[in-house]
């Protein structure tokens, strides 16, 4: 129905795309009619209220789940097909670490898994960058809420791709250091062009992040 | 009250480790000769026995060693007990440091009698009444060893150990009772508080031989777990480190 | 107390109703494997009645102790435990809730579906009567002791074995008396000393293994 | 070691007050020497950074764990201690939720547990207060992040004496209008002269909850 | 291709090695099962020794599905699994590294210990061979058929007995061919027409199962 100011489109496709997207959980239909763009070199900041449907649309954007009408496309392609050569990362409400493994090991085996670098000075060196120094080695049974949050999103340090990057509610948890942190990898992504969808119910930091909104609660 | 707990929980330790370790070389030097004369009189001194041949005498390991298994088992449980009501970690530590000789008797008593099974009843096993809790009594053991293993926190391994340990108790007089409880396979008593010896007095001295032997086992060998425990749980503590540091000066000098 | 126990036992009840289907596990568990058997054995009827008692025992033992592992386990990952803990009433009462809750949805329906038994492998009346009241008087036996063993292990990297390790030797006595009662009926002889020991071993867990659970949840709690 | 600004005593004593007190989690000592007070009518904001220990005191206070060293009252009487009779109350970071049950069935049976009133229109209301009117009778399988988190809160919405208040991350996946709704509650609360001690890495609305400061990173 | 398959194959051996002592739990569950046996059913050698194949392929079962039902259940409740489906390149060799780790895990276990059964059932050499062949040809076909089940099954609300009546009747072929192979051997006859339809059950379903486990992975996250 309503597109959020779409930005001047750049000249390869946009990075993800939707036109007409409904989505449904359980009987109740969340949104429909709902278009938006996500174009290289951008920080989208998608927002709502509690149960309004961001983390159904981020799902829809990963490839997840199916749309229940419209399209939405990673990289010109349908996101739900499972072939998909561009790289893209999700990082969802769960952390996907293993409480047995250490914060190490658990990083290793998601770098691995995704086919990305995973050298023992890479994984440090990403540890480090979210600020983990001291607890590489312990067990993620024993981190904290935040910390294990930092571990998930030390995956983000790795990249080096201007690919896509979907984050659902990726400050959750996180004291100001690591917001900082997160937001200085959002920034170097951005500059290299690569994009971000994400949502979040803490104020991001605007002024440093310059983040185009789509407000659900006013579209759809 | 805050007495006790006091000298359980601060000067136990100390204290134990100190006399624990005085008395260690006279247990080993009471064991192996005790041992040694036990074994001789079981093996050369008793007579041959009218049914049953040679081959009972596997009794001389045999009787001493299903004794101590629930002896160490009882110990276990009250230092559990007193490890939780007190709060003392001296007794934990001391329950802790029983459980691997009351495995390895339990064991002994099961192999042994295993094998005397075999020319007795003609079978290594059978699921009868005292074998069975026997065997229970080992896997009790062995669970106690594992839970304990299994608690990354000392101070929750402790007490989830010492409550299994005191749940587990039971089992000894079921063990102790079984023979008279259901007719089975295995022997009743023979040695009774009330009742003579029916056996021959070599036998019975070369079995109390073996069982004293054991006893200054047991001492010599949970005493110096318990020391060892004691050195890594209190390594933080100060007289821990005055003693390495004694030891290490000692060692320059020598 | 009472609010207390009614409270926490009716919630499990409905949990379990919830996932409807899932409340015929037991059932289900001992249905198969004791149709697997004469598969594995050979169809002889005479050495499958002679079976039957020892199967359905050995059956209710392995069903109570797989399915005694998760409970605590989901109540621990999402809070709920803790909670139960905090209400400062009494946490053997909780304990006592969870082994009852336990023992209906595992232990009765088994009960329920041991005359089945007797129909594929053609047991006696008498000796099914007698298997009838001894896994009666058993199989709470094994909630309560399971109940034990899944509070001391909670949270710990090996539940599972630590589980089978504590509790099934614990477990032993039942199950001899329980197959005894029916040894006894078959033999032509009277099964009652066989229940009065069941029933005094009942007596005793239900005493004290609800406190040695709240003991045990304290601890893995903490 | 260093008590934050003690407020001047009141005539009871203070819903809770440490002194001395150390933590040990594995064997990291995360503090020691730690003294403070909660009294009626306040609202207590214990900050700290990820890993600091914040999780680990509340758990203290609630009496779930042990000190290493020192002692934590909570009404007079050692926290640990199993027999409380005054009331307080602890939400941890799980909500607490059956999967399975619905929103009402889930909030009833914690407030059965806790012997607070329990009324289907007790229930109905405290949901009501944190904005749940439509998700009522729904799984709570199929709620929101957002929408579990206020399930789990509007278990304060019945309580209605002076007691305190255990919150760790309770603004944690809240919306605006959540952490409004949750704001009313803690203000009505200490009003009536309960306490609140909490976490939260969100800033707090200091205007309105005027929440005094222990800063972990500064003392111990 | 390969790495894929190792990094997954290897991060759940190295899970479970963690829980150093749960690596025990097959062989425990096979060792308490084969030992509650004699309790129940009495202890008479001659009918034992009828049982133990039986006895042994059953329990191999029982295990198998048993522990198959949490093949995907912690990796999806931590959010590995959407990972792993996300990684755009095969999700067929990531059920197959489940489903082979899976068998690692309990079958090769259970395998090593089946000598174990010969001691406590005395069981005669010969048998006692075939028996071991043909656990080994059958029981990846449990581990494979048993991940197709548990990857339909996630997240259900009864996912476990829907399991169990989902998978038990597919492997009921490898019992039968498992158990005739020892029965073969007792008779005097050749096992060999029995290993080789194991040893075919076993190249199908190692060919079809992945790609079924696959896609229900797929539906199942949906
Ligand atoms: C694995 C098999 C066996 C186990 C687990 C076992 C266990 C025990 C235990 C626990 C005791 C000490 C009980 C007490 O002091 O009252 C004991 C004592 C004894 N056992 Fe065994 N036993 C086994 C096999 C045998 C066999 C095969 C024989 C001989 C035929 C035998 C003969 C005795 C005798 C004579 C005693 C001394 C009883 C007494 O003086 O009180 N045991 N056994
Ligand atoms: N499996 C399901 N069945 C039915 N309804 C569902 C299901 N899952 C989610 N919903 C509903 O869909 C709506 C959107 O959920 P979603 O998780 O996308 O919200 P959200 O915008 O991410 O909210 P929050 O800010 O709380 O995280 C909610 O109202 C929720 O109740
Ligand atoms: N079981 C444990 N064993 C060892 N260390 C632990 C254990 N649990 C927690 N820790 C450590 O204790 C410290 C404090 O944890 P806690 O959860 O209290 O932190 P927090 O202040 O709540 O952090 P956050 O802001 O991230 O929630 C952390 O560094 C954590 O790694
Ligand atoms: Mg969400
Ligand atoms: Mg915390």
């Amino acid at each position: 129905m309503l597109s959020p100011h779409v930005p001047p489109s750049p000249a390869a496709a946009p990075h993800l795309s939707a036109t007409g997207l409904a989505c449904r959980r359980g009987n109740r239909l969340l949104f429909k009619g709902l278009a938006f763009e996500v174009a290289g070199g951008e920080i989208v900041w998608l927002r709502g209220r509690n149960g309004r449907g961001k983390t159904s649309l981020l799902r829809l954007a990963a490839g997840l789940a199916r749309p229940e009408d419209g399209e939405i496309l990673r990289d010109g392609v349908a996101a739900s097909t499972s072939a998909v050569d561009r790289r893209f990362v999700f990082i969802g409400h769960a952390n996907a670490l293993k409480d047995d493994l250490s914060a190490t090991e658990s990083l290793q085996f998601l770098l691995r898994l995704h086919g990305r670098p995973c050298s023992a000075a890479a994984v440090q060196s990403a540890l480090d960058r979210m600020g983990l120094q001291g607890r590489r080695t312990a067990a993620v049974r024993t981190l904290s809420q935040g910390q294990r949050r930092r571990v998930a999103l030390a995956r983000l340090a790795v990249e080096d791709e201007p690919s896509l990057w979907i984050l659902d509610e990726p400050y959750d948890a996180l004291d100001a250091d690591g917001i900082e942190r997160l937001n200085d990898l959002l920034l170097a992504h951005a500059a290299r062009g690569g994009s971000v969808l994400l949502t979040s119910h803490l104020e991001l930091d605007t002024v440093r992040l310059r983040p185009r909104e789509i407000d659900l609660d006013r579209c759809a | 009250m805050t007495e006790r707990f006091r000298w359980f929980t601060f000067a136990a330790p100390a204290r134990f480790h100190a006399l624990a370790g005085r008395l260690i070389p006279w247990l080993w030097a009471a064991a192996a000769p005790l041992a040694a004369a036990g074994l001789y009189m079981g093996f050369f001194v008793a007579p041959t026995d009218a049914q049953q041949g040679e081959s009972y005498r596997i009794i001389f390991i045999h009787v001493p060693a299903a004794w101590m298994s629930m002896v160490i088992y009882l110990a276990m449980a009250f230092w559990a007990a007193v490890g939780w009501m007190f709060n003392a970690r001296m007794a934990f530590m001391l329950a802790h440091a029983l459980a691997p000789t009351g495995a390895l008797f339990t064991f002994l008593a099961l192999w042994t009698g295993a094998l005397w099974g075999k020319p007795a009843w003609g079978t290594w096993w059978v699921w009868d009444a005292r074998l069975t809790s026997e065997l229970i009594l080992l896997f009790l053991y062995l669970g106690y060893i594992a839970l304990v293993a299994a608690i990354d926190d000392v101070r929750r391994g402790d007490r989830a150990g010492a409550l299994l340990a005191i749940v587990g108790a039971v089992n000894i007089p079921i063990i102790y009772f079984s023979v008279r409880w259901w007719n089975t396979l295995h022997q009743g008593a023979t040695i009774t508080m009330t009742a003579a010896p029916k056996m021959a007095t070599t036998m019975l001295t070369a079995m109390l031989l073996m069982t004293f032997a054991f006893w200054a086992y047991t001492f010599a060998v949970v005493f110096m777990r318990a020391r060892a425990l004691v050195l890594e749980r209190e390594s933080h503590a100060d007289w821990v480190r005055d003693l390495a540091t004694r030891s290490r000066t000692r060692e320059e000098q020598s | 107390m009472r609010d207390l126990f009614l409270a926490v036992y009716l919630r499990d009840l409905r949990l379990a109703l919830r996932r409807r289907v899932e409340t015929l596990m037991p059932v289900a568990f001992f249905v198969v494997t004791a149709s697997l058997f004469p598969l594995g054995v050979g169809p002889e009827p005479q050495v499958l009645r002679q079976l039957a008692p020892g199967l359905a025992w050995v059956c209710a033992l392995l069903a109570a102790m797989l399915s005694v592992s998760q409970l605590f386990a989901s109540d621990f990952a999402d809070g709920s435990l803790e909670q139960m803990l905090l209400t400062g009433r009494s946490a053997v009462v909780i304990a006592a809730a969870k082994s009852a809750a336990h023992w209906t949805l595992s232990g009765l329906p088994l009960i329920a579906a041991a005359p089945l038994l007797g129909l594929l492998f053609d047991v006696h009346r008498d000796a099914l009567g007698a298997l009838l009241v001894s896994l009666l008087l058993g199989t709470p036996v094994l909630s309560l002791l399971g109940a034990v063993g899944a509070a001391l292990t909670l949270g710990l990297r090996s539940a599972g074995v630590l589980l089978l390790l504590l509790v099934l030797p614990l477990t032993i006595p039942a199950l001899i008396f329980g197959t005894g009662a029916v040894a006894a009926v078959d033999a032509g002889l009277s099964p009652g000393g066989h229940f009065s020991i069941l029933g005094a071993l009942l007596i005793l867990t239900a005493l004290t293994a609800p406190v040695a659970t709240a003991a045990a949840l304290r601890i893995s709690l903490e």
